[in-house]
């Protein structure tokens, strides 16, 4: 299972965990996977997030694979200049 | 560590060819956003509010409606009702609604058939006001009493009890900060504060659009992103984002400024009331000053924790941000997690609300949120090596980020080159050059994430050998020449038989706009997978005509090789006879890719900067300036300097000079180039520049995107110079001289 | 709006006397394009003073002055050998204005009667005792400069009237003159503060000054105190100290957009000490 | 409102165009005659970017009406190549000295005018002389360096003619 990290102020909508485990093989399977497991995420993940993979920030690709290990760091939509 | 340094086998890649735009700009023949025309053409100009907060109670433009020549005024009344969210924002900023919620947010517009004329008309619409009650700092907002300017504005983030201008709220962090305090031997607590800057590109936005009566269109614009100004313009107009094409013009300079729209859909909306009509829209100076997307205004607290080897411990921030009077607006969720981004630092924590203004609606502007963020902690880093004696670089080379750390933010870091920029900006002569008295030399070092994002590109060979490349991410600095130089080396031909064209919305799939460092890295990156399906093609070709198996065809400088068992069988064939020949061998061959382009790289630089105060005056002179950073495989590195010089001079402008200066009636008092002081050629020196090339592995040729980092560390990089040259610690931007020679003052008591 | 373009200044004059709406003099332009540009000011009546002969030129009066025609731009001043030698403050101050294009078309009688009490050309013209000659329906009169501007934006000059030159007085022997000024940027800034110094020496002592005050007040000053402070002395640390402690107590600034009001008054001493130097030293002819 | 008949000369070419009066020679230049070659970047003389020389005095052109440049002579961005690019433009090029290129064509113009005075400035004479042409994108280095690259050209060229 992938082990997704929230960032603290997300704690409160999944019950104060810091780390969800989820079964996904894609972003978007995660994505939707952690609302389903905590709906209280469902407007943060509405608002638009970005996410790191093992390290690499996936901006807005629900595409992009996940793996069973890996780790996932969820993040505020980055813009850029 | 320049590229004649290293020894890489590229052909093209990393050498300094013309760019092919070159001849075109220096000669006039350029076509920015203001140049185009088209028969039968209207202008169009823009009634804006003269309060930073108003009901707007009445709207009459019968006077400038019965001005021969005049040929229509939209207001909001013309614009569909029932947008939401980012759309329903994009709207009420293309034109007030109920309220008027910042000095210059556009009110009434009108065209006619000359520019002075709708000049004249605007002049003519008259709107009554109900003024309300204002506030446009980032401190006043959230301080009780401060009036609410948009009830509800609160999004699912925001705990009970905040302050009703407070959009949003973030907090992360990893570690025990309170051990972390309690194990340092020096902990400081300081406010830092910045204010809001604009982007400054020389021209202004302009656009010509025209809308048919059955909801086609087509718009010529100056845009980083025309696909995004597409739906945008769509959205706000409730028009089919299908029906418009969308053409974008050379240039002026946008630095995230142009990734938005503001009076594009005005365009169109007037077209179509005058009949189809042609118009064309420019921005005044002031109008882009007083309501495009500057950036966001901030206010930071900071706290860090040293012990007396230099060992950073612990460090904590509060970061508040307005960005204007839209939510959403602020960089907190980029200023946040760039902040400690240079750190490897056992014990952080972050947090940051995003309080709305009467204020424009912010943009992007390079590296968003990262500037703001690294004044304030490298800042910080940089009095506690004061304090404790030691060296700026050494403290950072100790605690900070490399490869296989846990970043601040979260993820690990993959290849990083932070500690390569440092190695390189302490070996430089600069760094060793003697000071005068009242110099001082400020050091410090900052992070882009950098981006991939939705790219499409497509490639077709010529009948004579050459490639075509279509992209749709328009080149501000110089990247068709840097994709045309990766297509050369990927196809193995000269870089002047490769043409780079930007083209409209028409002729590819979507592409985001040129924003986050990333054409030249994703534009990049799927031109040469469009390459190498082309070469895959070509081979496929010459097999056929060698009647060999395509795999044991291989492809290399610029030919097909037969390859394996059959080498040496058959001489080279070259993509110009492939090319000669591709309608008799099975048609025109190309190539496209199109990907949400992953594997970006992190970029970092370091910048060392001496300066020179007049201590009766306050008046800081940048007396050199070093800019150290990694670019990955730098592609065409003049171009590469020039993002470093760049972004290093806009950050020394925000560090020294610029400002967002409003009045206490909430109105914008420097709208004018005269006042809103960006660096003249003779306030800077020559700016030096090390490119460290630390290839990033998510890309064929190691490209990382060189844009934004630039302008991070020049805000504490200048304010510990003056800290160095005066003892007076400047912890609110920008460094003006009346507020250095004040804190002179003070420290003489 | 009417664009006149007459022949004469009698003639500018009789123009100006018969408007009735808002009527605006265009000799370098870069200021009324700039309010015209911004929507500040809509002229009914634009009256180009560049077709009337004479006004290009630069001029030795019989008394050994210069006659400087109101079309004369910065870069002509900035050109003319003869003048820079007797009048290098008041050259310098044209020579502040705006860039090297700007430079190309502002004037000194533009930059007077703009009415900016932050004008650079206007402190070194007021210190080195330069008059203005006007022309109205009534005929011609002779104004000291440092009497045309009545406060931001405002003149003394009545309908009708007109600057036709401006005469700056013969340079005597072992003056010196010199300008000063603070801005953030090394240029394109308006002054924050400046400074003009013109004075006169008899061996190392200052017999005659003259202390000129721009932006701290809502027109160009005219300094006694600052004058007094250095007229006697050789210009030694203390007579520095004192004519800077007489600037700040002079400058009544307000505090705005490009400075503060203590700042200001600080900027004025340090700018009032170091322009001295620079008059005294062109005075003892040690230096240009 | 009645217009004015102007008749100049642009580039070496003589041109006429009915002018408002209110208009200035810069929306002459990019309205009537078509030469977008000359930009706008602030309209109030702060930027350059319209920068053009009239009787061969380097003006800012949005600081000047249509009006006044009849009988004159205006030399824009679109006549400074001749058979071939002008050195300085040549220079711009090869330095990399331009990146959005919008400042480009009003440095170009206000550079050659300081050449025609000075043909060996110092690097600080340039940026002074500069000074009024923003540029937002390269921070100027790289400007300089083009400036001077072609200077030296030109010195060298002179001398080979003299």
């Amino acid at each position: 299972m992938a082990k997704v990290h929230l960032w603290a102020s997300l704690r409160r909508f999944a019950d104060g965990q810091e780390v969800v485990e989820v079964e996904a093989a894609t972003v978007g399977q995660m994505l939707d996977a952690l609302e389903r497991a905590h709906p209280g995420l469902g407007p943060a993940i509405k608002a638009g997030l970005s996410v790191a993979v093992d390290g690499e920030v996936i901006a807005n690709n629900r595409a992009a694979p996940v793996k069973p290990e890996s780790e996932v760091f969820l993040l505020q939509r980055l813009k850029g200049g | 560590m320049a590229r004649d340094d290293v020894k890489t086998g590229y052909k093209y890649v990393g050498t300094r060819p013309n760019r092919p735009d070159g001849l075109d700009k220096v000669t006039g023949r350029a076509r920015y956003g203001a140049d185009f025309s088209l028969p039968g053409m209207l202008w169009a100009a823009v009634v804006r509010s003269p309060h930073a907060h108003a009901r707007i109670v009445k709207i009459d433009a019968s006077k400038a409606l019965a001005l021969e020549g005049v040929k229509a005024v939209v207001t909001r009344a013309d614009l569909p009702t029932g947008l939401t969210g980012e759309d329903l924002n994009l709207q009420d900023n293309t034109l007030a609604g109920e309220k008027a919620l910042y000095d210059g947010h556009a009110v009434a517009a009108v065209a006619a058939t000359s520019q002075l004329l709708a000049q004249d008309a605007a002049r003519l619409i008259e709107v009554t006001y109900e003024v309300l009650p204002h506030v446009t700092d980032v401190d006043a907002a959230m301080a009780p009493g401060a009036p609410v300017i948009r009830p509800g504005v609160a999004d699912y983030s925001v705990p009970e009890g905040m302050h009703g201008n407070v959009a949003r709220y973030m907090e992360f962090g990893h570690g025990d900060v309170e051990a972390g305090f309690a194990a340092a031997d020096l902990v400081r607590e300081h406010t830092y504060k910045t204010e809001a800057t604009h982007q400054g590109y020389i021209e202004p936005h302009a656009a010509v659009g025209q809308l048919g009566e059955d909801g086609r269109g087509e718009m010529w614009v100056c845009t980083q992103g025309h696909w995004y100004i597409r739906r945008m313009s769509a959205a706000v107009l409730g028009i089919e984002a299908a029906n418009l094409r969308v053409t974008p013009s050379e240039i002026g300079g946008g630095f995230g400024g142009k990734t938005t729209i503001f009076m594009e859909p005005l365009t169109l909306a007037l077209s179509k009331k005058a009949g189809g009509r042609p118009v064309k829209l420019v921005m005044s100076r002031s109008e882009v000053l007083r309501a495009t997307g500057p950036t966001a205004s901030a206010s930071m607290d900071v706290k860090i924790g040293m012990k007396k080897d230099g060992t950073i411990t612990a460090g904590q921030v509060f970061f508040r941000m307005q960005g204007g009077a839209f939510p959403g607006m602020s960089p907190i969720g980029e200023a946040l997690p760039c902040a400690f981004a240079c750190y490897d630092i056992p014990a952080l924590k972050h947090e940051a609300v995003e309080v709305i203004a009467n204020r424009p609606k912010a943009a992007a502007y390079r590296a968003p949120g990262s500037p703001m963020a690294a004044f304030a902690v490298e800042s910080m880093v940089d009095e506690l090596c004061r304090e404790l004696g030691l060296d700026p670089i050494e403290v950072r080379l100790k605690n900070g980020a490399k490869n296989g750390s846990k970043s601040s933010y979260g993820p690990v870091y993959n290849v990083i080159g932070l500690q390569e920029t440092l190695e390189a900006a302490k070996a430089h002569p600069n760094y060793a050059i003697p000071l005068g008295p009242n110099q001082g030399r400020g050091v410090a070092s900052g992070f882009w994430f950098n981006h991939g994002g939705e790219t499409s590109v497509s490639l077709a060979v010529g009948e004579d050998g050459t490639a075509t490349v279509m992209i749709g991410t328009p080149d501000i600095g110089g990247s068709r020449a840097s994709i045309g130089l990766m297509v050369a080396e990927t196809l193995g031909i000269p870089y002047e038989d490769v043409r780079v064209n930007v083209v409209e919305t028409g002729a590819l799939g979507v592409n985001e706009p040129t924003h986050g460092s990333r054409a030249t890295f994703a534009s990049g990156k799927a031109a040469v997978e469009a390459a190498n399906q082309a070469i895959k093609e070509m081979c496929k070709r010459a097999a056929a005509e060698w009647e060999i198996d395509a795999e044991a065809v291989e492809w290399k400088d610029g030919a097909a090789h037969p390859a394996g068992p059959n080498a040496g069988k058959f001489p080279p064939m070259t993509i110009g006879e492939i090319g000669s020949k591709m309608g008799g061998s099975g048609g025109p061959i190309s190539g496209h890719h199109e990907v949400t382009a992953g594997g970006y790289g992190a970029s970092f630089g370091t910048h060392v900067v001496d300066v020179e105060v007049d201590p009766e005056t306050g008046r800081t002179t940048v007396l050199r300036y070093l800019v150290v950073q990694d670019a990955g495989t730098a592609i065409h590195p003049a171009y590469v300097e020039g993002q470093y010089q760049g972004g290093a001079a806009q950050g020394i402008g925000w560090a020294l000079n610029e400002e967002y200066v409003y009045g206490p009636d909430g109105r914008l008092q420097n709208p004018v180039f005269l006042d809103y002081r960006i660096p003249v050629a003779s306030d800077l020196p020559m700016i030096d520049t090390v490119i460290v090339e630390v290839p990033n592995p998510g890309h064929p040729y190691g490209v990382r995107g060189v844009g934004e980092t630039g302008i991070t560390p020049p805000l504490p990089a200048i304010a510990s110079a003056i800290a160095g040259a005066t003892g007076a610690r400047i912890r609110s931007l920008p460094c003006s001289p009346p507020k250095v020679l004040a804190a002179i003052k003070a420290l003489k008591g | 709006m009417r664009y006149h373009t007459p022949t004469s200044f009698a003639d500018a004059a009789a123009i100006a006397a018969g408007t009735t709406g808002t009527l605006r003099f265009l000799a370098g332009g870069t200021d009324v394009l700039v309010q015209m540009r911004a929507g500040m000011v809509q002229p009914d009546d634009l009256i180009d003073l560049k077709h009337i002969p004479g006004v290009d030129k630069i001029e030795r009066t019989a008394e050994g002055g210069w006659r400087i025609g109101v079309a004369v731009p910065g870069i002509v001043l900035g050109g003319h050998a003869e003048l820079v030698r007797d009048w290098p403050g008041v050259v310098e101050g044209m020579n502040l204005v705006g860039s090297t294009q700007v430079q190309g078309r502002a004037t000194l009688a533009g930059n007077l009667c703009n009415g900016s009490p932050a004008a650079d050309s206007v402190p070194g013209m007021v210190a080195a005792g330069a008059v203005a000659t006007v022309t109205g329906p009534n005929g011609t009169r002779e104004i000291p400069v440092e009497n045309i501007p009545a406060g931001p934006g405002k003149t003394n000059l009545a309908k009708g009237e007109v600057i036709s030159a401006i005469t700056l007085p013969p340079r005597g022997k072992n003056g010196g003159d010199a300008y000063l000024r603070f801005i953030p940027r090394t240029e394109m800034d308006i002054a924050v503060v400046g400074c003009a110094v013109n004075l006169r020496l008899d061996g190392d002592k200052v017999v005659e000054a003259r202390v000129a005050l721009g932006a701290v007040a809502p027109t160009v000053l005219l300094s006694e105190a600052c004058a007094k402070a250095i007229i006697g002395t050789t210009l030694d640390d203390a007579a520095l100290a004192a004519l800077a402690k007489a600037a700040e107590g002079e400058a009544k600034p307000i505090s705005d957009k490009r400075g503060t009001k203590e700042f200001r008054i600080d900027v004025a001493g340090v700018l009032a000490r170091r322009a001295a130097k620079i008059a005294y030293d062109r005075a003892k002819g040690t230096s240009k | 409102m009645s217009k004015i008949h102007v008749t100049t000369t642009v580039n070496g070419d003589p041109v006429e165009f009915l002018a408002d009066p209110r208009e200035t020679l810069l929306d002459a230049l990019r309205n009537h005659l078509d030469l977008t070659g000359t930009k706008e970047g602030c309209g109030t003389g702060d930027c350059g970017a319209c920068s053009v020389t009239v009787d061969g005095t380097l003006v800012c052109s949005c600081l000047m009406l249509a009006a006044e440049a009849n009988g004159k002579r205006v030399e824009t961005i679109e006549g400074m190549a001749k058979e071939e690019l002008h050195p300085l433009q040549r220079k711009f090029i090869e330095h990399a000295a331009l990146q959005c290129g919008f400042c480009t064509p009003g440095i170009l113009v206000a550079a050659k005018a300081l050449l025609e005075r000075n043909p060996d400035p110092t690097d600080t004479e340039v940026r002074y002389w500069l000074a009024g042409n923003l540029c937002r994108c390269t921070g100027y280095d790289k400007i300089i360096r083009a400036v001077q690259d072609a200077a030296a050209e030109m010195r060298q060229e002179h001398r080979g003619a003299a």
